[in-house]
């Protein structure tokens, strides 16, 4: 890390700030153009209102304001660090946040882990073998779980191991009720975890596959590999050392975009498997139209596809000495 | 002596839908201890083939069709995988055209030579280091203790193929492959590499098979040579015999597309204004550059001043990132230029936009290096050609008329016209983008390496097309060239350039038979086989007197 | 069998309630964990008779005016002080007044709240108000702390993250998203009470993964509502699993479409009928909601107070529907239908519906929403033919008549008479039958008001709906109260 | 043309191009062979397939046809894909070739726009902006073409970059061509091919995208789609898993069979890849 890094690195996080600011404002006017407002939502789900409880409503939330106003005092809260109070469970947007989380990056980082994993592993040995049959049953595999609804495949996924074989547990982060701790948590975690990143991680398995293949194939034609083929070395340190690394950058690439979404990415996994995340967390505050809670989870999620974007710059720049950070 | 090598009746067939049945049928001949084997031929004629077959890099879909290889008392066209595997790298080694892409990106120098030795030996890691660093030096390397550690993007073209020739001697091979190692290097690079071959070569005595289509290497280097055409090897000889005294019609038919090393005598240029002038150009190109990183900066053009008349050809001359390009572009207004002059008769034409150059458009035209990329795969030739005077407000049915009369200019059968791009040589490519050049009827054309993507016997038709061009109809014709024996042909007058700078600038004989700054010097000096064919008569037909050095325009 | 104590109780809870805090937010989901929490002073039953809880005994003076409740001692709050009549003046008086709209409406007939002593309580009415005495249900008038309440803003104050209560059960945690976790509480004045140790509250969003909960196990009752209907017959078949549709009698959700009467076609009574007879209601109950509940024939509900058995019925027939669509002269004007943003079962009804209306010549247009646009389009307005269903809270006077009243029309809001129906003869009655005193008195109004009304049509009535709680057979004594899981689960208990 | 013959070869591409081929006449005409409302009640609920032969692939939770609603689907799933990706195309082209024609602020500027909407979460948009403007095919579509205009602009942007500096643009320069013309008629259509194969991916993408909507109940509820077929059959997987299995594997038959046919695209365009002669 030289100081020139590390400007480089703070104008980037500047501009993702000045970035994030933008799309605050977008998405306060967006949420905005959606009919209805929290308090009718909540005055239409308590069943029984009159005007004195909408109004109560609305200026405990601030509603009342002129929408200029609700902005600036949004966004100027929202430099100070402040993302305001969720209008439905008067808890602050940041620790409703902050609860949800660590499980959807649990849940996200394991299938994202997972699926570049198998997926690379995959697809170097379909390239490996290419055009043999190894290499066809590897890419009807993955065009199958890429074309497969997801939600489908969940559903399908939970019906068979939870119900029909009883293997794993088919709902929610823990078992509730019974006090684990240490290693008897952990594990009864994984278990709940098993369904859920396989499915989420499944459709990504494909693509990383997919990727990894063509990536293999393209750079096993590069000039480099011959000259390393001319120094006599066998195809296994071939493919290990000189192909895969080079194949590896643009699977870098895309897994920087992927690890950016991996927040709003899991709402129909997390539905399915009753996974307690922000995806679902998002989906809810939706419906019940609290604005601050959707703007909070689109805020962090926006800043993590800010923050991975570099982040996977600084990698692609570690990994790739050609490239220097800069511009 | 014992031959080291024996090629014999080898031959390799291609795929189905290859360019023909056998890439090389019945090879034969016999690489000794200490000599080095130029193999010359047009592209395609399957030099490289005979190389991989040697080397056990042939392609999964190409296979030895009969004949032998022996090498050590073993058949390497049959031999198991395993075992050409020790020999690789070990034994025989490799070196390849393209130094950019030959070494891995991401692996530093050290650890993609020491790879060899962890291959082949069981050196330790701090054995293999001292073994690289010593080939560093060996193959003369500046700061061989920093190269150690750099990564091939760090290394100059010349550098990188310094550290493929140190991986490839690394375990003293008894025979040294090197497959057109110098061609994408410049001249005074490619000078140096072919020294350090040599002067290595020698050193080891390893035989050393080197795979070229240029004559001037040839004669730089070879001990003898095999010549090749459509994969039959149609002439072996001793260098000498075979360079001075060729004896397959192909031989002679490529050597005799070779130009001369000599500047021909050309008449004395009459006009007085000239048609282009320019004056104390200025370009820098700044890359790189945040908010907070400084930016990279390259002066391309640094005071250029230069004019050119109608009926001249001025070369622009220098090794590659001298500024050539970026000095034609500016001309043209391709690019804009920082400060400076660039007038098209009296007007100048610096300043101008879009709208305002249209009416300058026609009268300075471009024809480009290659001809592949410079014309629309998606257009016909009718529309490439007719688009330009479509632009300038000709009707359309008169500019396809003309060109049809531009086709006969250049030499093409009308029925061009509805054809596309794919369907034509690289020659014929060429062809139509001259035809569309002077559509315009240009006054000027500009020429920016037009002829270097080109075969030697090709580009011998297109410097004829644009020298009866030129006379015809009286164009002024600025030609950027690397190749000096090119511009020694054509040039009424060559300008050298060197880092942005114009360092010499004259009437070519002069130039070439008295060059008066020291790059040019080292320039001319660089040019492979420049002793060979110097003595040649002069075969450019106009002959003229000795002119005088025009007068410098007015700095 | 004699109750055993211990074990516990996995319930789930769908969708995952905003606060427990009862009385201050009137979801559904809120008021069933929040109801073993708080309670109010009285339970009923399914009958819907009062019976004790805080208050031991009441009685009401003879011009029906005073009510005085005699509380039960020895109350103790979660957090350990003692439970007493001041408590019961600030929660109905201050808390409850500010924070539940539905009581503050009936709190209009209540002129004074008193304490004259620790543990007696007197209201008096400035009318004699005959649905008071059903006011006292926990989700209407729950009973707040004042030690930690009075002087706060109510709705931040922390202690509603952390309610404290007189219940059954204390709060022990929520993670958001997953569980809501209550414990037993040691102190309940309620003696031997309650059996069950722990109760778990599951958030699962997805109604599949409900079925698939329960069967793995993992669920001990799904309450009504939290699995499609469709999914009923096959979750009921499985062993050791126990149906039951007790416990909604008090609400009596009556389900409805809401007809828009001041515009287009539906102004016209005769194409109210129409709608009404183009209906196959019995086909929506039987494949829709499984053969559970009942067709309704008018505003009132089979169980709640003063409904009229003798009313006609507008039976399945498309020929009269089409026959009255033609006397009015009805001509094609599409109409809107929006559907109730609830799940599928309430979406394939409406398609039902759509396909029915349009079988006899109504053209219909589906519009979709989620919850928020549902409430707006009804609010304003903005619809022609809107789903809904109504709780009927035991007596007409709370929970039918806000419908139908033209008082009750006001913009802007999405739970009073929003399809504008105005018959200043069906005001007067409502608002006799209201105060209307003895209960014979009342039942002649209201039978009176319900003809006029079943002529009328202003709202297409659909069912009664009943919602099927489904539960494993070994808890014991689930539902006791005519709020089934509303109410706490203070008696149940877990046979071995 | 020479695409077209490469392509007609690759004998992967034509089975994803028939059965798609297949899938594209039955949402011509399928609606008008097979007359009567999708959305009819017509037999009892439930009826698993095969069991009569009026209603080959059974009823569903209404007892309506699940064929029809298949044919019907089709129309609609098939609209919402090649809809959405012709709007994201429409946008993403322009703004893409501007910003990589001009370079410069203009670049910068358009890029940034489309960073923003890169960075919130697709699906997440999506859903959010269907939910705003309520769900129709109108606005489903939209939000689909909305969410996915961004890899198109990034990919076309990239394209002209590195076309801007060929040869033959710069030769339509000193033609004195205008810009419009260059980025239409020289630097477009060279730069098609990718498009054309990111393209077929974008319709199978928007064709899951429309059904995982649905699944979450955010559908158009006037249209039958494969979509709504899966949502509505979701609460009765266990009773009759046909229900959702069939309109699921219509979906992935014509998601697969797009992938294939952009595979063989994707040869047949990359000279790279067709593999004529590899050195
Ligand atoms: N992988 C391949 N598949 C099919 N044909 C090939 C392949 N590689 C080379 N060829 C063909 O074999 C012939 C000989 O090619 P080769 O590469 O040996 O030519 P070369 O003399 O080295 O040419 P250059 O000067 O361009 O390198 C050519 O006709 C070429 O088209
Ligand atoms: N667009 C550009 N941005 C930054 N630097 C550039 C750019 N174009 C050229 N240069 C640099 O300017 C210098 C001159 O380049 P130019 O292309 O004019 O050289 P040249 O003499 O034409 O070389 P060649 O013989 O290789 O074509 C080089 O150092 C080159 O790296
Ligand atoms: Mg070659
Ligand atoms: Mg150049
Ligand atoms: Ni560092």
């Amino acid at each position: 890390m030289n100081l020139q890094t590390l400007l480089y690195i703070g104008g980037r996080l500047i501009k993702g700030v000045i970035i994030l600011l933008i799309i605050a404002v977008f998405n306060f006017f967006l949420i905005r153009a959606a009919p209805g407002d929290p308090a009718k939502v909540m005055a239409g789900e308590a069943g029984a209102t009159d005007e004195v409880f909408l109004q109560q409503l609305r200026e405990q939330f601030g509603l009342d304001q002129p929408l200029y106003y609700q902005l600036w005092v949004y966004i100027s809260n929202l430099l100070h660090f402040d993302m305001g109070m969720s209008y439905r469970q008067n808890i602050p947007v940041f620790d409703l946040i902050m609860d949800r989380l660590p499980a959807t990056l649990l849940l996200t980082g394991t299938a994202f882990l997972l699926s570049i994993a198998l997926g690379v592993l995959a697809g170097v040995i379909a390239s490996v073998n290419y055009k043999k049959w190894v290499d066809s049953l590897i890419t009807i595999l993955s065009l199958i779980f890429y074309a497969t609804p997801l939600f489908w495949l969940a559903i399908m996924a939970s019906l068979f191991f939870s119900v029909y074989l009883g293997w794993l547990p088919g709902f929610g982060m823990e078992t509730v009720g019974v006090e684990l701790s240490g290693w008897d948590r952990v594990i009864d975690i994984a278990l709940h975890l098993v369904l859920p990143a396989t499915t989420l991680g499944l459709f990504f398995t494909a693509v990383y596959a997919r990727m990894t293949r063509t990536s293999m194939i393209e750079t096993s034609r590069l000039d480099f590999v011959k000259t390393a083929i001319a120094k006599g070395m066998t195809p296994s340190r071939v493919t290990r050392k000189h192909v895969l690394r080079n194949a590896l950058l643009p699977v870098i690439t895309l897994a920087g975009i992927q690890a950016g979404q991996l927040i709003g990415g899991a709402v129909l996994t997390e539905t399915v498997f009753a996974w307690p995340g922000i995806g679902r967390l998002m989906f809810e505050a939706l419906f019940q139209r609290d604005y601050n809670l959707l703007l909070g989870v689109f805020f962090i999620s926006s800043a993590m596809v800010v923050l991975f974007n570099l982040i996977t710059d600084v990698i692609y720049c570690v990994v790739d000495p050609r490239i220097e950070l800069s511009k | 002596m014992k031959p080291l090598l024996q090629v014999e009746d080898l031959t390799i067939r291609l795929p189905k839908g290859g360019d023909r049945e056998f890439a090389i049928q019945k090879v034969n001949y016999n690489l000794m201890p200490g000599e080095i084997l130029c193999v010359v031929g047009e592209s395609g004629s399957g030099k490289s083939m005979t190389a991989n077959a040697i080397m056990g890099l042939l392609p999964k879909t190409i296979q030895v069709d009969a004949g032998t290889i022996i090498f050590d008392g073993v058949d390497l066209a049959s031999l198991e995988e395993r075992r050409a595997r020790e020999l690789r790298g070990n034994r025989i080694s490799m070196i390849f055209q393209e130094p950019m892409t030959a070494l891995n990106p991401l692996m530093r120098v050290a650890d993609q030579i020491g790879e060899v030795f962890l291959i082949h030996t069981n050196m330790n890691a701090k054995q293999r280091d001292e073994r690289a660093l010593a080939l560093l030096v060996d193959v003369g390397l500046p700061d061989p203790e920093k190269m150690m550690k750099a990564y091939p993007h760090q290394l100059s073209g010349g550098q990188r193929q310094r550290v493929m020739i140190a991986m490839a001697l690394a375990l003293e091979p008894a025979i040294l492959i090197a497959d057109e190692p110098t061609t994408a290097l410049d001249v005074t690079t490619q000078a140096q590499i072919l020294k350090l071959i040599k002067e290595l070569q020698e050193k080891h005595n390893t035989a050393v098979m080197f795979i070229t289509h240029d004559f001037g290497v040839v004669a730089e280097i070879a001990d003898r040579v095999v010549v090749m055409e459509k994969g039959q090897m149609v002439e072996i000889g001793g260098s000498d015999d075979v360079l001075n005294n060729p004896q397959h019609e192909y031989t002679k038919k490529l050597i005799a597309a070779v130009p001369p090393l000599v500047a021909p005598h050309r008449e004395a240029l009459l006009e007085v204004t000239p048609v282009l002038t320019v004056n104390n150009l200025c370009k820098t190109y700044s890359t790189g550059g945040g908010w907070f990183s400084k930016a990279r900066v390259v002066k391309a053009a640094d005071d250029v001043t230069f004019t050119l008349h109608r009926g001249e050809t001025l070369g622009l001359v220098g090794e590659s990132g001298s500024g050539k390009s970026t000095v034609s572009r500016c001309v043209v207004r391709l690019l804009d230029s920082d400060s400076g002059e660039i007038l098209i008769g009296e007007d100048a034409i610096q300043d101008l936009n879009t709208a305002e150059l249209a009416p300058y458009r026609k009268r300075i035209q471009m024809v480009f290096q290659d001809p592949f990329a410079s014309l629309n795969p998606r257009k016909t030739i009718g529309q490439i050609i007719a688009d330009g005077p479509i632009a300038q407000g000709m009707e359309p049915a008169k500019a396809l008329a003309k060109a049809a009369e531009l086709l006969d200019l250049v030499e093409l059968p009308r029925a061009a016209l509805d054809r596309y791009p794919h369907e034509f040589s690289g020659g014929q490519r060429q062809r139509v983008g001259i035809a569309r050049a002077l559509a315009h009827d240009p006054e000027i054309l500009v020429a920016d390496e037009a002829i270097s993507a080109l075969d030697v016997s090709v580009q011998a038709q297109i410097l004829d097309l644009l020298d009866t061009l030129k006379v015809r109809l009286n164009l002024a014709i600025l030609f950027v060239v690397h190749d000096l024996r090119v511009a020694a042909q054509v040039c009424d007058r060559v300008i050298v350039m060197q880092k942005g700078k114009v360092v010499e600038m004259g009437v070519t004989k002069t130039v070439f038979e008295a060059p008066s700054h020291e790059y040019t010097k080292s320039l001319i000096d660089s040019i492979p086989g420049a002793s060979w064919r110097s003595d040649l008569p002069d075969h450019i037909p106009q002959e003229g007197q000795p002119e005088k050095q025009p007068a410098m325009s007015s700095v | 069998a004699e109750p055993k104590d211990g074990g516990a109780i996995n319930v789930v809870v769908q969708p995952e309630p905003p606060s427990l805090m009862i009385g201050m937010y009137s979801n559904g989901t809120t008021q069933q964990v929040g109801g073993n929490i708080f309670e109010g002073l009285l339970r009923y039953d399914k009958e819907l008779n009062p019976h004790p809880l805080l208050a031991k005994s009441w009685e009401n003076s003879e011009d029906g005016k005073t009510w005085t409740f005699h509380l039960e001692k020895d109350v103790l709050w979660h957090d350990g002080k003692p439970f007493t009549s001041a408590d019961v003046v600030f929660s109905v008086d201050k808390m409850l007044r500010k924070t539940n709209a539905r009581l503050r409406t009936s709190l209009e007939f209540v002129e004074s709240i008193s304490a004259p002593d620790d543990y007696t309580v007197v209201f008096k009415l400035n009318k004699p108000f005959g649905p008071f005495i059903r006011l006292f249900e926990v989700g209407t008038m729950p009973m707040y702390p004042k030690h930690i309440y009075a002087g706060t803003d109510y709705k931040i104050n922390p202690a509603n993250q952390h309610p404290i209560g007189t219940g059954p059960f204390k709060f022990v945690e929520w993670k958001k998203g997953s569980y809501i976790h209550l414990t037993k509480n040691d102190h309940y004045h309620v003696s031997g009470l309650p059996h069950i140790n722990d109760l778990y509250w599951h958030v699962i969003p997805d109604a599949a993964s409900r079925a698939v909960a329960f069967e793995t196990g993992k669920i001990d009752v799904l309450p009504g509502g939290s699995v499609e209907n469709f999914d009923v017959p096959r979750l009921t078949e499985l062993d050791n699993t126990c149906v039951t549709t007790d416990g909604w009698e008090f609400f009596s959700p009556h389900s409805l479409l809401w007809l828009n009467n001041r515009q287009g076609p539906m102004a016209d009574k005769r194409f109210r009928q129409a709608v009404m007879y183009a209906m196959d209601r019995e086909f929506a109950k039987n494949v829709l909601w499984n053969g559970f509940g009942k067709v309704a024939n008018g505003p009132v509900g089979s169980k709640t107070k003063f409904y009229d058995k003798s009313l006609p019925n507008y039976e399945y027939d498309p020929a009269k529907a089409k026959k009255l669509l033609k006397e009015m002269g009805y001509d094609g004007t599409p109409v809107r239908l929006l559907p109730m943003p609830y799940g599928e079962t309430w979406q394939r009804w409406a398609e039902v519906v759509k396909q029915n209306l349009e079988e006899v010549g109504i053209k219909t247009k589906m519009v979709s929403t989620d919850v928020a646009g549902w409430n707006q389009k009804v609010a304003d307005w903005d619809y022609d033919i809107s789903f809904t269903y109504l709780y009927q809270y035991g007596d007409p006077a709370l929970g039918v008549s806000r419908n139908y009243i033209s008082s009750n029309i006001s913009k802007g809001s999405s739970w009073n008479n929003v399809e504008g129906y105005e018959n200043a003869q069906v005001d007067k009655l409502f608002a006799e039958a209201a105060v209307a005193f003895p209960d014979s008195k009342r039942q002649e109004l209201y039978s009176k008001v319900q003809r006029q009304l079943v002529e009328d049509v202003p709202v297409a009535w659909l069912m009664e709906l009943e919602f099927p709680t489904i539960y494993n057979c070994k808890v014991q004594n689930l539902i006791d109260s005519g709020i089934g899981i509303n109410d706490a689960f203070g008696t149940a208990w877990i046979k071995q | 043309m020479n695409i077209i013959k490469t392509l007609s070869q690759n004998k992967v591409a034509m089975v994803g191009f028939f059965v798609l081929a297949i899938f594209c006449l039955i949402a011509a005409f399928g609606p008008l062979l097979y007359d009567g409302s999708p959305w009819k009640m017509v037999q009892r609920p439930f009826l698993p397939p095969f069991e009569n032969s009026n209603y080959l692939l059974g009823t569903d939770t209404l007892g309506r046809d699940v064929l029809a609603g298949l044919i019907y689907g089709t129309r609609i799933s098939l609209l919402v894909g090649l809809v959405s990706t012709l709007i994201a195309l429409l946008i993403g082209i322009p703004l893409g070739a501007y910003a990589g024609y001009f370079g410069g602020w203009v670049d910068e500027l358009l890029m940034r726009f489309t960073e923003i909407f890169q960075t919130v979460p697709s699906f997440a948009l999506a859903i959010v902006i269907v939910a705003i403007f309520e769900p129709s095919v109108y606005s489903i579509t939209s939000a689909i073409a909305i969410v996915s205009w961004p890899p198109v602009a990034r990919l076309v942007r990239g394209e002209f970059m590195s076309l801007r500096s060929q040869e033959y643009v710069l030769a339509a320069k000193l033609n004195g061509q205008t810009h419009r013309n260059i980025i239409m008629r020289e630097i477009l259509p060279n730069s098609l091919s990718p498009i054309i194969v990111l393209a077929s991916l974008m319709v199978a993408t928007a064709i899951l995208l429309e059904s995982s909507l649905s699944f979450l109940g955010l559908g158009d509820p006037e249209i039958m789609s494969w979509g709504y077929m899966i949502g509505a059959a979701k609460t009765v997987v266990r009773q009759a898993w046909w229900l959702s299995f069939i309109p699921g594997l219509a979906i992935a038959l014509t998601v697969l069979s797009l992938n294939l046919l952009g595979e063989g695209l994707n040869e047949a365009l990359n000279p790279k890849m067709s593999g004529k002669r590899e050195n």
